[in-house]
């Protein structure tokens, strides 16, 4: 049995590792910046697939089919990104003969339809945020929605994504006007002027069931994760089991995302994302048909192999465990480790990986797409590796994710680890006081690098000291220039200068 | 030796004496005995012979004097000059003319915020350029009026490209 | 709170991981040959003391009550090995107004004692080995013996020990003879001719029972771990729980193990070992008063952190788990990672690591005293790193292992990985049909080089290929030298040379 | 180029063609088309062109043609001459004279396994040496005899010091 892994990174290093524990062979694919990646230094086969950019490469359906072919593969894996939730593509793989890894067609197209998966999920009974199921098309509609419903209201441009597009509105008398404005922005931007309204939930958080679910319609739910913590709608911390959530709330999170999961007749993996409001209340949000990022934490709390259950369902196997079964232990964190500065409004930091010492010992799991050396790509998102830490407790858990920061020391690019440090010295995130929009507000109030900066206060003029003895003992030498990695160091050091002025001449 | 060392908004003069691999560092008036020994050009350990308290540190030597350092969790970019060249780089600075901005990293130009004749401040947002699947905001370091826009919303751009000239 | 760490290497790093998420401090000790080991780069002080020794340093109790003075500590902790057995060094410690992180002097030195902890155990109503509690005065007490238990039985010196000094008896014919024989060889090696005798237990397996026990007078047992896999008689390869023991067995294990505690008025961690024979029954052998080298199996299944525990407990707290919370979940094995030549008889590999890329992703911890750029020193006990694995069950878990190998890369110095990767390609190993003997009749016999033989049967002509295309391209360029590094370089070379002949010129 | 690989008990003429990193290899009147390209020194990749297959690969570059190769999880240590060092070899192999056993690493001497005179078999153990808290059995690579021995048990040796002489 063989597998292609349609992706890069550290998800196709997660998949090989999987594969390499079924017996199961793999095929890496790779674009030519990705020749030495790990994911192609792991498998037992790769194939070029073209240039860098990924729509000449990742997200070429016709190379990677023929590379299908080529090697002999008979499953397909997409991981996640790319291709992973494109029901054409997934058509085209099972037309070709190989085994889809993930739920069916025709589940993927209807859930990956905002209006069709929300119309499926009120069908199902599962709560779904007050609003109207088509468009408004007059005003009157939408006066008769608040006055049903109340104020704050949301107006989301039908064509509108990615936090582009909406408009709250909390004062009666403002209604018509911002729907007005709402329409002709959604016209300006999109090419569509038509606006939904929906109920505004005011600070909510994250909450997502992953989902599990066989050919023969057994489906269990493996708990919840919570996913509050993130930057322009991109999840940056996730957490198992959520903070806020307790055995009663997870059971009826649980059925309502297993009633949406029945209801499309999906199978394999998948995850029915929520919101849950301040007052405990929850709404369906959407559902993503693949594997998620974030699945180690559930799989540390539950002691499964969610990737391997993934490949063993695709191949037509039942489910290899059971509702009771499934008791979540202790408490997993996990935190996305990008190429990118934080200090620096999140500038990409691509470039060679100069230094990579992992943090390790109990508790500590690493799920990476480098290794020391790598260079890291300017074409791909900038992810660089999963530190997922696991611990009897949350608070336990906290003061672990607060050890592995320490030990862990990147050099060549910058990381997110700098947030990461800084967040888990605040107070809110260690009481998992948080909703959706506390790390924007974060950000921009300046306050993470007020938080920076009190860490370890005396770490300054110990640097200073060391530099001017690094110096000292270099004075006459020639500076070892390990800044400069042939083309990708002059990039690096003028757009610091030019992002923020704050690099040295 | 004596040097500048600079940090984020200090200045400080720094008095610095080598045996080996121990070293004698006068800062701010205070004196400090440290023994600073490295791994591998890399990673190196500094310890206080006073106290003992012991700091993994990793360091990278840029161009110019500029290292960047990680203490503990923190990471600094400083800039360890000597006396002459802290009095260069004072005056290189006041005397700055026009500035130009270039693409810091090749990618697409999805957004500019100025036209020419715009007065800006320092920090104010010129050109929004996407790469590595981000928006990535390039700022002006200086206050100035804008003499010329190279590129348009659109234009693919290599790094090192000229963007936009202040004067 | 600080904590003094009176070890080196993957313990003293262990240690300080459990500090550091206490909000402990932690003062290293470190030899002139460890000034940059990790655990002198992790601690948050570090002092010297002494050459490279450990007679002059690791084991110079002045030193270490000196630095302790110095850094203001609180607690010591002697990890395992070095003086973590001595009661006399306990004594000091707390005599110094520290705290022992470790039992009661009084209990170390009773356990300490063969024939004090067999006597105790027996009263303590534990089974051990048939057998005089005294030595043999005259060869009718030896015949009454072999009368009632019959034979095989074992002749051991009262002082020998790490497999010396011990005769098998299988005949009735030889009994005299061999009686008088293990007398001089005993005074001949020990300098005293006392025998004892027992019954020899055939083909054994090593089962030991982690116990924690607070100063109130609790006590629980977590689980047991089998290390059977042994060679010459040191550990090389654990698990969690015993393939061979059911709930019933465990159950009668741990309640034999905690009224050993109890009758020795232990506190602290510790590890009750016993052998099982092939008919099952199980008998007492020693009680190691210490934390062991194989506790991250035991924290692994049982979800628990027994040095954070092992602090805690050395502060005075009650335990923080009772016997009926403590439930196994899942398998982990561990696996020993030595600077050592498996396929040169085992000869010691000191060096610097120039390469150390680590495996990564579900279920595999790895527990270090070194990264890359280490030099491994002569001078002490030759372990690397612990590699541990764990997975739903014990099938997975062996499969989780030989995933974990084939990820795990060191360059610079030989190790204990190639005997791994032999070992877990090995029916016995799969169906753990083992005992004590095993691994070194494995050895013996020649078949380690063959099983390493059958591994990838490709591979020889692969790396044929590479070198030869590795040649070509460095042709006429100088060569590498990748072996050299300084001193280390030539003894490498020909030590090889010399032992084995197998190294080309 | 073209070489003798030797390693273990067998020994192969390789015919090496390059073009950049891509290889055409003839071993054993097989002709493979092989890509290899190394990320740092150490680690690479080794791909067979034909099928896709791919290795990685670790590596050291020892003196005198002598290579450490790792493929999957097996460890060879090989030879690469060129043809006319692989006849010099074998020559010098056959034509070899008394062996002298040094001290492969410092450690204590704990025994001595044989006297002046003894008649010794390839891999007998002459002297136990230990370190790393090991006993390491040396032996000897040849037959022989004993011709001289430089220590005895309870000796401290440094590495590369002389041990025992075989005539």
């Amino acid at each position: 049995m063989k597998l292609l892994i349609a992706n890069r990174g550290e998800i196709a290093v997660r998949i090989i590792r999987a594969c390499r524990e079924m017996g199961i062979g793999t095929v890496a694919v790779y674009s030519e910046v990705d020749r030495l990646a790990p994911h192609v230094l792991m498998a037992d086969s790769s194939f070029p697939i073209g240039p860098a950019p990924a729509a000449q490469s990742y997200l070429d359906m016709d190379k990677l089919l023929a590379v299908a072919s080529e090697s002999g593969a008979n499953l397909l894996h997409p991981g996640y990104g790319f291709l992973a939730e494109n029901a054409d593509f997934a058509e085209r793989v099972e037309a070709a003969g190989l085994t889809w890894v993930g739920p069916p067609p025709g589940a993927m197209r209807l859930m990956g339809s905002k209006t069709e998966s929300r119309k499926l999920a009120k069908s199902a009974g599962a709560p779904i945020i007050p609003g109207l199921m088509e468009p408004i098309t007059n005003i009157s509609e939408l006066e008769t929605f608040v006055d049903e419903h109340g104020l704050p209201v949301l107006l989301k441009a039908v064509a509108g994504g990615g936090g582009k597009g909406m408009r709250v509105v909390a004062d009666r008398d403002e209604l018509a006007g911002s729907y007005e404005r709402a329409c002709s922005e959604g016209q300006a931007y999109f090419g569509d002027g038509r606006v939904y309204v929906e109920r505004l939930v005011d600070s909510p958080r994250h909450i997502e069931v992953q989902v599990v679910a066989d050919r023969e319609g057994n489906a269990v739910y493996v708990g919840e994760r919570e996913c509050s913590i993130q930057r322009r709608h991109q999840k940056v911390v996730e957490e198992c089991p959520s903070p806020v959530v307790g055995p009663e709330l997870r059971k009826r999170l649980g059925e309502a995302a297993l009633a949406i999961v029945k209801a499309s007749s999906y199978h394999s993996l998948g995850t029915v994302e929520f919101l849950l409001d301040t007052n405990g209340e929850f709404f369906f949000l959407e559902m993503n048909t693949r594997l998620q990022v974030e699945h180690p934490i559930t799989e540390e709390v539950f002691g499964v192999d969610l990737v391997q259950e993934q490949i063993k369902l695709a191949l037509g196997e039942p489910l290899s465990f059971r509702q009771e079964e499934l008791v979540p232990r202790g408490h997993a964190i996990e935190c996305r480790i990008y190429a990118e500065d934080p200090l620096r409004n999140f500038a990409p930091s691509p470039g060679r990986i100069s230094l990579w010492v992992r943090p390790g010992g109990p508790g500590v799991r690493l799920d990476s797409g480098v290794i020391a050396e790598s260079v890291v790509p300017l074409d791909y998102d900038p992810m660089l590796a999963k530190l997922i830490v696991w611990a009897p407790d949350r608070a336990t858990a906290m003061k672990r994710l607060h050890r592995a920061l320490s030990e862990f020391q990147v050099r060549g690019v910058s990381t997110t680890l700098t947030l990461f440090r800084a967040l888990v010295g605040m107070e809110a995130f260690r009481k998992a006081d948080f909703h959706t929009g506390f790390l924007d507000k974060l950000l921009t109030s300046g306050d993470l690098e007020k938080l920076h900066g009190q860490q370890d206060p005396e770490a300054e003029k110990a640097a200073m000291m060391a530099a001017a003895c690094l110096a000292t003992a270099s004075a006459g030498r020639l500076p070892d220039d390990l800044f400069a990695h042939g083309d990708d160091s002059s990039w690096w050091y003028e757009g610091t200068r030019l992002l923020h002025g704050r690099f040295p001449r | 030796m004596r040097w500048v060392v600079r940090g984020g908004q200090s200045s400080h003069e720094v008095e610095v004496e080598r045996q080996g691999d121990e070293f004698t560092v006068e800062i701010d008036g205070q004196r400090h005995e440290l023994e600073l020994v490295s791994l591998d050009g890399a990673v190196a350990s500094l310890r206080f012979l006073a106290t003992g308290r012991s700091l993994q540190i990793t360091y990278h030597h840029g161009s110019n004097g500029s290292w960047r350092v990680t203490v503990g969790q923190r990471e600094f970019d400083l800039e360890v000059l000597t006396p002459a060249e802290a009095v260069e780089a004072v005056s290189a600075a006041r005397d700055s003319g026009p500035s130009r901005l270039m693409a810091p990293i090749p990618g697409k130009v999805v957004g500019v915020k100025v036209k020419p004749g715009d007065e800006v401040e320092p920090g104010q947002p010129l050109v929004v350029l996407e790469a590595m699947k981000m928006e990535n905001e390039l700022a002006s370091d200086q206050a100035g009026k804008v003499a010329a826009i190279h590129v348009v919303a659109g234009d693919t751009v290599e790094g090192g490209e000229l963007l936009v000239e202040l004067e």
